[in-house]
């Protein structure tokens, strides 16, 4: 099946500048037994047609809770988007029903998660998990549809999909239920997908073998895709553009490239020198001191502070918490000691 | 499969044996001699020794071809349960009174089951809420009450005062009619445990991944619930419904009394009252064969809702 | 959502069979047909009179199956008439041989049991054939105490059917019952029994059965009843209702056209010299709780049926009449003695209880008899002064007087202070066994632990079920127990019987009591066929029994039962049970009461 | 939600740790801070009222017997709660039921703990003809109705005479309810310990030679111990209920006031218009109840490892 051919909505061609989904001052909170965790803070980033944007952090920045807040899947027992806009193809996510909302998932948004193997439902098959989806947004028969998800199967390249669409999750490999899961998150064909640290759980050989496939994906039909990722690696070699999230916050954004030769936060290069250090030189791993802050213990100021050389010993950095300012087009940055940063106040 | 089966079936054996040993334990040697109550008041110990030869109590407990837990054996495994102390077969009075009593219990566990699990999916998926803690006090609440209050309850208001059903069971009513309201209130007073059980096995499943992936599809709420929630919370569900389901034939004493339902709630406690063996080993025979088999019939339903789930 | 449809679609249709598949449905009635609808507190056991001893098997046996004697209908004080005999017995001088004439045309009811389903006359033999039956051994009948070394040669043939393997030969002479022809019973006594009239002759325990019918039903005889009476077993679910229909065949009686003074007036006698039974269909609705009953009898569902406890003072005023809610719908309440006794028993072999008689006055003084009426039995019963019931000939009318039931906790703490005395020291705690474990027994058993507290005895209450109790009892493993008796018979030897000294241990003298003084006169009362010689007897046992206080005598049952306006001829008795024929429905009041029912409720 | 709800394993072999940390997580909870205080109250309330009976004090539960009142006098500001047929005060029955109820309800869970959980864990370790023993026992039990199997225990214990004691009403009640319920927890354990064997930390401590009774105690049982927490706390409820039933049966506690006895008796006076005993009776069931779930529940949610939320 030819995913492009197949494109039914009625979107205008990119041309790679369009801005497809801008998510502007997200706030989210999360209820902890603690008390009010404030899992993202102001957060605001956007993603054009058919780019990558990295989501960067380490695990409890806030990264995932950022993705559930775009496609407004937060429990509501559990957290409430407070504030902010997310505007996806000119429509403010936030104001839609519930109804509405359940359009865009999958249909305009499509989600892949970290753990494929417990993500699949266990007890259905995998062409029914495809194909529901297919069902549900193209109203299409059940054997349109079981048709389709064979196909899906087979674009994100599992052999002989006849007989694998019949198979359950638990006769097939991690990297498989990955394919799968892309499968089932691409069927509708949406404009972003998000992939929420899809290799995390996966070997190396097979990371490698996804990521190409989310490109080709990708390449065929100008999907965006807003990759979440701890691996810095990842990012420099898949995205377009990067942001790096910090305790709830993000303290960078920039062109992936331009974020991999020169980081301005010294949390994203103290990131890169772990990274480079261990790739490189195989000296002593320069390790980041101390570690993130656990939610309800941010410390006052910039939140990077106790783990900083410069802001430890800094009192503004202790005690006002800098904003994400625009320092040079398309780079933005959170930090006293950033070059240029005070310049722009 | 089948050898699956087969290797069950012989598993049977142990148990059967096992609870027939108990039952026999329990009534005849430690719970003592029915011949003086048999034989009435003022009866002469002659009597008494007959009846003790009429009904086997004149033989030797365990070690003898012929005593009393060998012939116990081999009538169970024969369904020969003989005559219980009103000289009725046994066996017909369960054939009599199976019908009622299912009639009654049967439709009371689905609609419990069926009633409870959508209660539960439904509160589970607000859980935290108010609606939620709402519902588990409502749940105690229910499981508080005494079950008589709730008959008193429907007896007197809705059948008697706002004369919705027949107050008593009555012969010219199909059994639908007549089982009608006890059902309901079954379901009513039954609600309560098991929305709590139920909920707490949703709980525990709506905390999977796939639910997440499910929703992240565009799927309702309704859909994600009934269709990838419950099919995956099906294993606690059969379990729970295969414990319960072996024991449906014995009626439910209470609403059986207050109703006039012909069924065989009675039977069990009534034996115990009057050390009726022949019944209480017939009831715990035919028990412990219902509850084997339907613990097979459960193995093949995990099977058929779960494929991770073979017959090996 | 497919699957859970398909989840509910399997459970619904694995359920329906079971409702649809036990589908019998029949009507209840037609709007003029005349059926009597009862309720039976218990489930009945059986309905072969001879192998079963429960008021509520006996209740529905009575319709179906006749005695030679019975008593009248309306007559007080109650007095037997023939029934299946032409006359009243000819008793020899010596009092030992009664002849008794069987009446002629008196036929079975007709069943399959008989060659083409056609019934045979009745004859002597099917008497002795009864008698017999409940001698075999095999029968284990619980009725045979009443015989037992009575008649000349039955416990010989009891004997030989103990020896028997096979079948038993019923052809076997028994000396004292011949059948001379097939119209004659002679009854040959071993001493004189004066009482073989009421509990023998006018029981249906001892009521002829169709030989056929037990050889044909074998043991599933006790669901095929095959009398001579008024009604004939229509349907019988066990533990749900008993339905009997008129039996076609039946000779024909009439309603008695004399009665009691009074009986005129309150409309006993409108029927006099009709045939009878006036019912088409008698009905007994198993309904083992008062709720249900209670509803069903305002609903007019039912005929008649007893107060619930708790529905008492929604039903009766503190004067003892009805309500006037209940009068205005037409329910009428009739109150009748019951030939019942109930005590606190002692235990005189019980090494604390049985020689201190200070003690046992004590704890009958400490019994608020009053109290215990007011609280459990609304005010109802009648205090037990003696052993005897007011309304039994042998009732001694000034035993009131002689206060041995008097409530006195002054006297009981005198008495306990020498009962100590006796004792020699502290009294250990006693214990009470209670026949059983309801809410009832519970809280009687706590308010005479409370009662024999107020007087400083310590008490423990046991609380047993029923054959647990009467082996405790036998075994004589008691100290105090609750238990009561209800005569059968208009005669109180039954009571007095229970004092004798012979009866004790396993026998039914419960209170192992043993006196020779009043040994001696039951035995004279026992031959003795002067009703009033022998009704002095009793006073005077009764009165030795209340000096050694085996027992504190606590009530006398009155039984208050509540009939709807269309249920004609319903006069309380205190012996008889086959009363259903005398019964007659007004239809249109009832379905009147039926549609008024509808606008109150 | 991937960190929020991300799972965590228990530490191995660090009991005390997961126990710590259950406890200071259980504390920030209000809810079921108040439910605990609620079911503390009902078990001191029980503890004194055992005491007070001990040493004869004479206060209010123990003089549950004293009439201070008519015969069914409903609630007045005399008696709060009204009174019962002999005049007795529904109050202080109530007050005192807590000891019967809430003993009943203690000593059969110890007994179905102290049966269940070393059977479980036996079973679960050893396997092999044990491990089919213990099942044969338990799925024999479990195939006999269980009022038929409690019915049975308890006409048949009661007033028998076992070690020198004479078993009452009560003994003879959690006895009965004790030795059939052991059941479930047994069950329970030893699932978790067949999946616990062949943890990395069991094979460890295998692998430096550590006898079977030190892997079973030490290691084994710390770790699927809070399922044992967790199901008393459940079960608990449920042996009120039992204690309901038993009584309803006529072989509760003869003597004494229990709840299930109050409800017991006061069933029959509904209908006379008397509600006030069974009210009293399940309103303390209720509550004392619902106590117990919201702080069972809660103490499932920080005990069981798998749901820790980081």
């Amino acid at each position: 099946m030819d995913l492009i051919a197949n494109n039914k909505r009625d979107v205008k061609k990119s041309d790679g500048n369009e801005t497809l989904l801008s998510v502007r001052n997200l706030s989210t909170d999360f209820f902890a037994e603690e008390g009010i965790v404030r899992a993202v803070q102001d957060v605001g980033f956007s993603i054009r047609r058919g780019r990558t944007l990295a989501l960067v952090g380490e695990s409890g920045c806030g990264k995932t809770a950022t993705a559930l807040s775009i496609v407004r899947l937060v429990p509501a027992a559990q957290g409430k988007i407070v504030g902010g806009q997310i505007v996806f193809e000119g429509r403010n996510l936030l104001d839609l029903s519930e109804r509405q909302m359940r359009e865009i998932r999958g249909n305009g948004i499509g989600m892949i998660f970290q753990e494929p193997m417990s993500s699949l439902n266990p007890v259905y098959t995998v062409g029914d998990q495809i194909a529901e989806a297919i069902r549900l947004h193209q109203e299409k028969g059940c054997k349109e549809a079981w048709a389709d998800a064979v196909e899906m199967l087979r674009a994100v390249g599992i052999a002989d999909p006849q007989r694998r669409a019949r198979e359950y999750p638990h006769q097939m490999s991690g990297g498989m239920c990955q394919r799968v899961m892309i499968a089932v998150a691409v069927s509708c064909e949406p404009a972003l997908l998000i992939a929420d640290e899809p290799t995390t759980a996966l070997d190396v050989t097979t990371q490698g073998k996804i990521l190409d496939l989310l490109d080709r994906l990708q390449k065929q039909s100008e999907m965006s895709i807003l990759l979440i990722t701890h691996d810095l690696g990842v990012v420099a070699q898949r995205a377009d553009e990067a942001a790096v999230m910090y305790a709830s916050r993000i303290v960078e954004t920039a062109d992936s490239r331009r974020l991999f030769v020169e980081p301005l936060h010294p949390y994203t290069q103290g990131l890169w020198e772990s990274l480079l250090r261990l790739g490189f030189s195989g000296r002593r791993l320069r390790v980041i001191p101390g570690s993130v802050p656990a939610p309800l213990q941010f410390p006052a100021g910039c939140k990077f502070h106790p783990r900083c050389s410069k802001g430890r010993s800094d009192n503004r950095c202790r005690s006002v918490e800098p904003e994400l300012r625009e320092v040079e087009a398309g780079r933005c940055v959170a930090c006293w000691h950033a070059r240029g940063y005070e310049d722009k106040a | 499969m089948t050898t699956y089966i087969l290797r069950r079936f012989l598993y049977t054996i142990p148990i059967v044996l096992g609870v027939l040993l108990l039952t026999f334990v329990l009534f005849t040697v430690v719970g003592g001699d029915i011949s003086v109550e048999l034989a009435g008041k003022g009866a002469s110990g002659e009597t008494i020794d007959e009846i003790r030869e009429e009904y086997g109590l004149n033989k030797p407990l365990f070690l003898a071809w012929d005593s009393q837990f060998i012939n116990h054996f081999k009538n169970a495994l024969t369904f020969n349960f003989g005559r219980a102390r009103d000289r009725e077969l046994v066996i017909d009075k369960i054939k009599r009174g199976v019908w009622p009593s299912l009639a009654l219990t049967a439709p009371m566990l689905v609609g419990v089951v069926v009633i409870s699990v959508s209660i539960a999916l439904v509160v589970a998926s607000v859980r935290g809420s108010l609606w939620d803690t709402l519902a588990v006090v409502v749940c105690i609440a229910g499981m508080s009450i005494p079950y008589l209050g709730f008959i008193f309850f429907g007896q007197y208001f809705l059948a008697y005062k706002w004369g919705l059903f027949p107050v008593f069971f009555r012969p010219d009513l199909t059994t639908a009619q007549n089982v009608a309201l006890p059902v309901l209130i079954g379901i009513a007073a039954g609600l309560g445990g098991n929305v709590r059980f139920y909920r707490t096995v949703m709980l525990d499943e709506m905390r999977s991944d796939y639910v997440r992936t499910a929703y992240a599809k565009g799927l309702s709420t309704g859909r994600v619930l009934f269709k990838h929630v419950l099919k995956n919370a099906m294993m606690p569900i059969i379990t729970r419904v295969a414990m319960t389901a072996p024991f449906l034939f014995l009626g439910s004493l209470l609403l059986e009394r207050f109703f006039g339902i012909p069924g065989l709630g009675y039977l069990m406690v009534e034996a115990i009252g009057a050390r009726d063996y022949s019944v209480i080993s017939a009831i715990t025979f035919i028990g412990a064969i219902l509850f084997v088999v339907f613990n097979l019939v459960a193995d093949v339903c995990y099977a058929l809702v779960d494929p991770r789930v073979t017959l090996e | 959502m497919d699957f859970a449809l398909k989840f509910l679609g399997i459970l619904f249709v694995a359920v329906l069979p079971t409702i649809a598949g036990c589908d019998r449905s029949r009507s209840i009635e037609e709007p003029n047909e005349m059926v009597l609808h009862h309720v039976l507190y218990t489930r009945i056991a059986g309905l072969d009179p001879a192998s079963t001893a429960d008021i509520y098997s006996r209740i529905v046996a009575s319709q179906i199956f006749e005695t030679l004697y019975d008593y009248h209908f309306l007559k007080r004080p109650y007095e037997l008439a023939p029934l299946l005999a032409e006359d009243m017995p000819q008793i020899s001088e010596d009092g030992l041989v009664y002849t008794v004439k069987i009446k002629k045309g008196v036929y079975f009811q007709d069943d399959a049991c008989f060659p083409g389903g056609k019934a045979r006359q009745l004859r002597a033999q099917d008497f002795v054939y009864a008698f017999k039956r409940i001698a075999n051994i095999k029968t284990l009948s619980p009725n045979w105490a009443v015989l037992n070394e009575r008649i000349v040669g039955l416990d010989e043939f009891r004997e030989y059917t103990k020896s028997c393997t096979g079948d038993v030969d019923y052809s076997r002479e028994v000396e004292g019952l011949q059948a001379p022809d097939n119209q004659t019973l002679v009854i040959k006594l071993t001493k004189p029994w004066p009482q073989v009239i009421y509990s023998a002759l006018a029981d249906t325990a001892y009521a002829p059965v169709a030989m056929e019918a037990v050889d044909y039903y074998g043991q599933d005889i006790i669901s095929h009843p095959v009398g001579t009476g008024p009604f004939k077993l229509n349907v019988w679910r066990r533990g749900s209702y008993v339905e009997l229909v008129r039996n076609p065949a039946f000779r024909g009686e009439l309603y008695p056209t004399e009665g009691q003074s009074g009986d005129a007036e309150a409309g006993y006698l409108d029927d006099a010299g009709k045939p009878i039974p006036f019912a088409d269909r008698v009905v007994w609705t198993v309904i083992e709780e008062y709720q249900p009953a209670w509803l069903l009898f305002l609903q007019g569902k039912v005929d008649a049926g007893v107060i619930p406890k708790d529905s008492f003072d929604e039903v009766i005023t503190g004067g003892g009449e009805l309500t006037p809610a209940m009068k205005q719908r037409g329910i009428h309440l009739k109150t009748s003695m019951d030939p019942s006794t109930y005590w606190l028993g002692f235990n005189m072999a019980d090494g604390v209880l049985g020689k201190n008689k200070p003690l046992r006055r004590a704890i009958s003084y400490a019994i608020d008899r009053e109290r215990f009426i007011e609280l459990f039995f609304n005010n109802r019963h009648l205090v037990a002064h003696g052993v005897i019931p007011p309304m039994m000939a042998g009732y001694n009318a000034e035993i009131k007087e002689k206060g041995y039931s008097r409530y006195d906790p002054v006297k009981a703490k005198e008495l306990l202070a020498e009962a100590e005395r006796i004792r020699g020291g502290r009294l250990p705690v006693l214990k009470i066994a209670m026949p059983g474990a309801s809410t009832w027994f519970h809280q009687y058993g706590q308010f005479l632990q409370r009662s024999l507290a107020a007087i400083g005895l310590q008490a423990e209450v046991q609380y047993m079920d029923g054959p647990a109790f009467q082996e405790e009892l036998g075994a004589g493993n008691v100290q105090m127990f609750a238990s009561g008796a209800t005569a059968s018979i208009p005669d109180a030897q039954e009571f007095l019987s229970l004092f004798y000294g012979k009866h004790a241990g396993a026998g039914p003298n419960a209170f192992n009591y043993s006196n020779p003084q009043f040994d001696q006169l039951y035995e004279r009362a026992e031959v003795s066929r002067d009703g009033s010689e022998r009704q002095k007897l009793y006073q005077e046992m009764e009165l030795i029994v209340l000096e050694d206080c085996p027992a504190a005598f606590l009530n006398h049952r009155v039984a208050y039962v509540l009939h709807h306006d269309w249920y004609k001829n319903y006069k309380p008795h205190a012996f008889a049970y086959g009363l259903s024929k005398y019964r007659r429905i007004d239809t249109a009041k009832r379905a009147a009461y039926r549609e008024l029912v509808k606008t109150i409720e | 939600m991937s960190e929020q709800g991300r799972i965590v394993e228990a530490r191995p072999g660090k009991g005390a740790g997961l126990w710590l940390d259950a406890v200071r997580r259980l504390c920030k909870r209000k809810l079921a801070m108040v439910c605990l205080g609620v079911v503390m109250v009902y078990f001191l309330l029980a503890g004194f009222v055992y005491l007070a009976e001990m040493f004869d004090w004479r206060v209010g539960p123990t003089r549950w017997g004293e009439e201070v009142g008519q015969s069914y006098a409903p609630p007045s500001s005399k008696n709060i709660l009204g009174t019962d047929i002999f005049g007795q005060s529904v109050l202080r029955k109530t007050l005192y039921g807590a000891r019967i109820s809430i003993s009943v309800a203690l000593f059969a869970s110890l007994i179905s703990i102290a049966i269940g959980v070393p059977l479980g864990a036996i079973g679960g370790y050893f396997r092999g003809f044990v491990d089919e023993v213990i099942v044969w026992i338990y799925s024999t039990l479990s195939s006999i109705p269980y009022v038929l199997l409690i019915l049975a225990f308890a006409v048949v214990l009661r007033d028998k005479t076992v070690l020198g004691h004479r078993l009452t009403g009560i003994a003879a009640a959690y006895l009965a309810i004790g030795l059939t319920s052991w059941v479930g927890i047994c069950r329970l354990i030893r699932g978790e310990v067949i999946k616990h064997k062949d943890r990395e930390y069991i094979l460890a401590a295998v692998s430096y030679g550590c006898s079977r009774r030190r892997i079973i105690l030490r290691h084994l049982m710390p770790n699927v111990f809070h399922i044992v927490i967790i199901d008393f706390s459940l079960r608990f409820v449920a042996f009120v209920h039992a204690e309901v039933i038993l009584s309803f049966l006529g072989l509760g506690e003869p003597n004494r006031p229990s709840w299930g006895a109050m409800i017991n008796d006061a069933r029959m006076e509904l209908s006379r218009g008397v509600w006030w005993q069974m009210a009293a009776a399940t309103a303390a069931v209720f509550l004392f109840c619902l106590a117990l779930n919201i702080f069972g529940d809660a103490l499932r949610d920080s005990l069981d490892p798998k749901l820790r939320i980081q």
